[in-house]
């Protein structure tokens, strides 16, 4: 088993750039289609006018129409046709344009792009990276808000990754798009806008694929990360919730309560290992996810913990999550999302915990 | 003497009455917004017909609906109905009231003439989430309609079933198969099995296998009531989706009484026509399916008014699905948040407003002698009225009280779901 | 709120029937059609030839065309279908031939039937029973071995259940039907040709809804079974699975080990409740699914005994289920499948479990 | 003289030896299992073709197949082959061997008619679960191929990849969108863009806004090599799929190489095509897709030979799709599980019984005198031997490891995946 990219900036990197997480994408996209010929990007508006989100903005200009190119409105048929390239020995990159909007294309995901590299032996491997704007909190129409990553962590063949920060963004949607299997990549459009330093490899080097080669070793698909230190409880989160966190972190640190922020990153696989060392740390651990709390990943990751760090624990993991109702229009989304209040009402419960 | 007394419909107030319409029993409470709806001509079509000729040989020859021309000067009031609200949205949305919103500007005639031909006794409309016009010829509360809109409620804060118009649809495609369904149910209450077999018919079944036989389907309907139809909304876009097919392969097979309306307007956000619809024309589609269709001019709403009468007329009488494509334009943006500029010319933009759907209906209206500057003058000073009182309610809607995350979720919650929200109540308000 | 059916029997039942699974079905789907006039079955095949596993055997005979129908082949159409039925006052029972043919159906299923309810406020129930062979264990082709319970049971809107014996069948299946909610039924195909005593209600009651009315009081939609008392140790499982833990109790009793083997029937709603009695007693506890683990709904099982056993629990719940890889082919499906080795083992681990 | 070295093909040996097909590097060892192919005639034909002509020209102008009559004889042997494989499933079925099989008699015509137009160098076909008579007429594997039957994997033990024949899809339907998506990939490579426009066109965008010019597509590739073409098998039950519909546009929004070879066998399991296909015709969809279409006896082995390799050469040289429905009849059940009597008549299946493929073929070969007893016998003795090789083949098939569970699950697998792999071999081996 060989590791693809690295989502962490190789040394030397010659640049740092201060960017939109929709920046960061559009760039990590310019990137992989000048890396390599093979690399296609389609969809639902994505070619003229670059997306409804713009984070194709400029790719057809660029690379012209046989590169990045316009479908028409059928999320099968986008997905299948993304397999069918794949066994002809593309790359394909396609986006769905809404989470909600994957429903369509649900078939042709499971049974279809998860299962070919299996069905075939190995001989049809299908290196596709599904770009799929993801999660609430943006006052949306219906469906515009889902949040699948449980459902895609389950289907077996199925990679699923989430960034929260532009320079996430960047290296690992150049990492899903080198991986040589399916990877679901989950864009969390609530941070689209939000700014933050993009740490890039040298200009000599986007062009290359030994730019990411290098990268392999330091940050392998499946691989959290902890970006924040602390010792009395663990929020693990994903996605735009990161951010939430890191800020209930703030708050917490001014009652002296010291948190540690897990951004999983990895959805599946899952980095159990990463999750155990911080709970055996801070034998505390809140779950912070806006998907529906049932059958949520909230649930797969508290059954790690209850495998991996039972004698540790001092308190039940706690879950933070959304409701079970569909998401809700804006006027009901603040009650809908987890909030700082919920989480911290969390962590104060858990480190309240006494054995009964 | 107001221009359209002169074709008899003066029974019709001049001056409509904003009407408020009731909800049903187990609709919720909609707080404090008076729910607006313009008085639609379908409601006084229906009385009309009722008083009219209530024989039953009428009623199984399916719609009796005024012929166009007779009706022209009320469907060009819907039309400035639905546009002055059209406007008074675009100006919410970019003073912040709405959040977004998906303007119909240009393809008022399309929805307002197979909106106007909805017999709301029979008939059940399918929108998407372009639809005003439709919504106000059908007489949907309408500041429940914009509710979606202003994020208060996926899918409105109107009664659907009262009103005859299901949910806004939010995915493209979504509802062409509800249509679909929904006009099997009124086969099936019609006594008629989904594909049909005159009763005593010999069975296909292999003789020498007594236990295969099968009844005949249960004897038709012979009473002379309307077969109620559905009629489906979607877009040149929407076409392209598998549901569309199956909604279409299914109506043919089980002979459904379905109006499968496509306004062809064009656009899918960004994408041409011709680069979303193969050979070109949605309507082309329905002979593959043994069905008819009309391709008719979008922008001529006493064109539209008519096909859709027709097609509702055969599916009332148990002929069937129909597929008509409206060719129409969508003059504005997609959404709000969408900027025609990047993908297409302002040329193409320009020829189409000067097919405006309300111009060429004024244009006939003036030169049939059907209406003068005194209708139009007083048709868009409602139409003013209407936008205004819709941006009152719009304005004055409240937020909506938490408990509604849960309230509609199940007909019966479970245990656990209720304390799920007893705990979110108690924690968060 | 009102519960519906009960899937016990009620009292006084004059009838008591030696039926398969399937024969039991068959014949609640007959109860439950004569019960209300609305009731529709339909799906392919499932008219002329009573489905591919004979499960709506003769009900075309006895019910007419207009009850009992064909469909042409096409999922997402049969769903959409069933929605726009239940919009006009249907009570639509549609079946999907097997697990795996309803991902094209996904749509329909998630973005509409489970949330019309609550789009249109109410005024448009859903009360859809989709009927879903499920499960693997009988050597079919790709595709016909899913475990889709932890996909349905997190999409908000959705009820989901499975029987694990010919009487429970019977009983939830017309509960299931008379819900005015739309339910997941997921029918357990390895065991169709299982046999076992069917408590039916009285024969003058089973063509009314005064029928089913009448149970509503004992075993309410969510409510879990324990099928054999233990103290050691709880097994939880539900489908097929129910009987490989009811064998595996059979030999750790050989042993002296006295397990709990819990039913779990709802999998939407979980019966948290119940899991917590068994598990408050026996402190220790196994969750045996056939779905891939990630993201399967033992760990949803797992987190609640998290959260409401955390004291009493004595080990760390055990996963047995599935690996994160497709359902096989027949070759290799009994090494997929959890089997009683694999259970015991598990047993074992938990009972030795002391902390470090 | 055997009766088809008359038409100049007794370059082909008269016996057949059976090929072993080389796996190629990255698929996976079969064990024991020695593969067994029928050597076929699309590769002679390939050779064939190169020797005889390797002019560019020719080549552009695509498959340069021998004409149907030719090659009949051929046609029938590989019937011959494909009917007693299927009748010994069947029987291995029957004595549990299998544990299930979905036989294809009656479609031996449409199967190997199209299998035998296909040009391994350029196409690729996809199959669904019943087109063994494809796999014979291309080649593959065949006891890999019936590797799916015995379930020992699912899509089967032969190469899918240097077979050109992709792996057997239990989802009806399933794979019509991958042919399409394969095909665009042939129009990439051919330095095409999806949406072709000629280099120089002038932008359709607004020139007002000069951000969003975008520059012409790639320049058309001007080498006169074929672009490959995919071949989608499907059934009259599939076509009722939503993804039926959306690969057929697609095809015709992007001009894909694809032919849509619709086997319109009269069933899907027990529901008949008129209960089924809207309209009655597969092929009538085509035209709503602005595709050519052909409803050709799919029964007539050169019928739907020649109709096929007019497909595939109109998608070699540019013309894009075709949908082709072969009217044919699945004589047998729907699988072994599955019992006709059921839902139809025995008079129907006799009627059809009458139009038996191989015995039209063998009419028309005897009238004309282009084969005679000699040729049959040798014929039936060759299907007869092929058939028990792929009968040793199966009973000799040894049992799948258990690490093959996890081996192909990712092509770079989690380390959490090998780690359960790991325990998993450890616990139950
Ligand atoms: C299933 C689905 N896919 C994508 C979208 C996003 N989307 C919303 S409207 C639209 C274009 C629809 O075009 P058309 O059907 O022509 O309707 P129009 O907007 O022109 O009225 C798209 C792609 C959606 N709402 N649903
Ligand atoms: C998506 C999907 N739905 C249902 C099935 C179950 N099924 C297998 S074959 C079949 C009938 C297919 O009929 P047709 O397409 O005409 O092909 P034929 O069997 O006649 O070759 C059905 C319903 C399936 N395999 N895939
Ligand atoms: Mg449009
Ligand atoms: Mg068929």
């Amino acid at each position: 088993m060989t590791m693809t990219a690295d989502t962490r900036p190789r040394t030397p990197h010659t640049e740092t750039r201060h960017l939109s997480m929709q920046q960061a994408l559009n760039l990590a996209l310019e990137h992989s289609l000048a890396a390599d010929d093979r690399t296609l990007i389609f969809g639902e508006d994505v070619g003229r006018v670059g997306g409804v989100f713009r984070v194709t903005d400029g790719l057809q200009q660029k690379f012209g129409a046989a590169r990045v190119f316009d479908t028409p409105l059928a999320e099968s048929g986008i997905m299948g046709m993304a397999v069918g390239l794949a066994m002809a020995g593309w790359r394909p990159v396609p986006e769905l344009q809404f989470d909600g909007f994957s429903y369509p294309a649900m078939n042709q995901v499971i049974s279809q792009m998860a299962r070919m590299n299996n069905r075939s032996r190995g001989t049809m491997p299908m290196p596709i990276t599904l770009r799929l704007p993801s999660f609430g909190g943006i006052r949306a129409p219906e469906l515009h808000g889902e949040s699948l990553e449980s459902l895609f962590a389950h289907v077996p063949g199925l990679k699923v990754v989430s960034p929260s920060t532009p320079n996430e963004a960047y290296h690992l949607l150049r990492q899903a798009i080198a991986d040589p299997d399916p990877v679901v990549f989950m864009e969390p459009k609530s941070r689209y806008w939000q700014r933050g330093d993009v740490l890039l490899p040298a200009p000599s080097d986007t062009e290359s694929d030994a730019a990411t080669a290098e990268h392999e070793t330091t940050t392998p698909v499946g691989t959290s990360n902890v970006v924040r230190e602390g010792k009395h409880a663990t929020l693990i989160s994903w996605g735009a919730m990161v951010s939430t966190c890191l800020q209930v972190a703030e708050y917490a640190a001014e009652d002296g309560v010291e948190l540690e922020v897990l951004d999983l990153r990895w959805l599946k696989p899952i980095d159990a290992a990463g999750i155990q060392a911080s709970v055996s740390k801070t034998r505390r651990a809140i779950v912070v996810h806006e998907a529906p709390l049932t059958a949520g990943l909230g649930g797969e990751v508290s059954a790690i913990i209850m495998e991996r760090c039972f004698d540790a624990l001092r308190a039940p993991v706690e879950r933070v999550t959304g409701f079970d109702v569909p998401y809700p229009s804006g006027a009901l989304e603040d009650a809908y999302l987890p909030n700082a209040d919920r989480i911290l009402n969390a962590v104060q419960k858990t480190l309240e915990y006494r054995r009964g | 003497m107001a221009p359209w007394q002169v074709v008899g419909l003066s029974r019709w107030p001049a001056r409509r009455a904003l009407r408020t319409m009731k909800s049903t029993e187990n609709s919720t409470s909609r707080d404090s917004n008076p729910p607006v709806a313009h008085r639609s001509f379908i409601e006084t079509n229906v009385t009309r017909n009722t008083a009219a000729d209530t024989s039953a040989a009428s009623a199984a020859a399916g719609t009796s609906a005024p012929s166009a021309a007779e009706i022209l000067p009320e469907l060009y009031r819907q039309m400035s109905i639905a546009r002055a609200i059209d406007r008074e949205a675009v100006n919410l949305q970019r003073t912040g009231a709405l959040p977004a919103y998906a303007p119909l500007i240009g393809q008022e005639a399309a929805q307002v003439g197979s909106g106007a031909a909805i017999d709301k006794r029979y008939d059940f409309a399918f929108p998407t989430y372009r639809e005003l016009g439709v919504a106000v010829a059908m007489g949907v509360d309408l500041t429940g309609y914009m509710a979606t809109h202003l994020a208060s409620w996926h899918g409105g804060l109107y009664d659907p079933v009262a009103s005859r118009f299901a949910p806004i649809q939010a995915v493209v495609a979504g509802s062409v198969l509800h249509a679909m369904g929904w006009a099997l149910g009124q086969k099936l209450d019609a006594g008629l099995a989904p594909v049909g077999r005159a009763p005593n018919e010999a069975s296909a079944h292999d003789s020498s296998n007594p236990d295969a036989n099968e009844p005949a389907a249960t004897e038709p309907d012979t009473s002379s009531a309307p077969i109620g139809a559905a009629i489906a909304y979607f877009g040149d876009g929407a076409s392209s989706q598998g549901d569309v097919h199956e909604a279409m392969n299914f109506a043919g097979v089980y002979t459904l009484p379905v109006v499968f309306f496509c306004q062809n307007n064009g656009w899918a956000i960004s994408v041409p026509t011709e680069n979303q619809v193969a050979g070109g024309s949605v309507s082309a589609r329905a002979a593959g399916y043994g069905l008819p269709s009309e391709k008719i001019d979008g922008n001529d709403v006493a064109a539209v008014y008519e096909a859709t009468a027709r097609a509702l007329n055969r599916a009332h009488s148990g002929g069937g699905a129909t597929v008509i494509e409206a060719m129409t334009y969508r003059v504005g943006p997609h959404s709000t948040s969408d900027d025609p500029g990047r993908y297409r010319s302002l040329d193409e933009e320009q020829s189409w407003r000067a097919r405006d759907p309300l111009k060429l209906c004024e244009k006939r209206l003036r030169d049939e002698g059907l209406a003068g500057d005194e209708f139009f003058t007083e048709a868009a000073a409602h139409a003013l009225e209407v936008s205004e009182q819709v941006r009152a309610g719009i304005l004055s809607q409240v937020d909506r009280p938490m408990h509604e995350l849960f309230d509609f979720v199940y007909a019966e919650p479970p245990a656990a779901l209720l304390a799920q929200r007893d705990r979110a109540l108690e924690e968060i308000s």
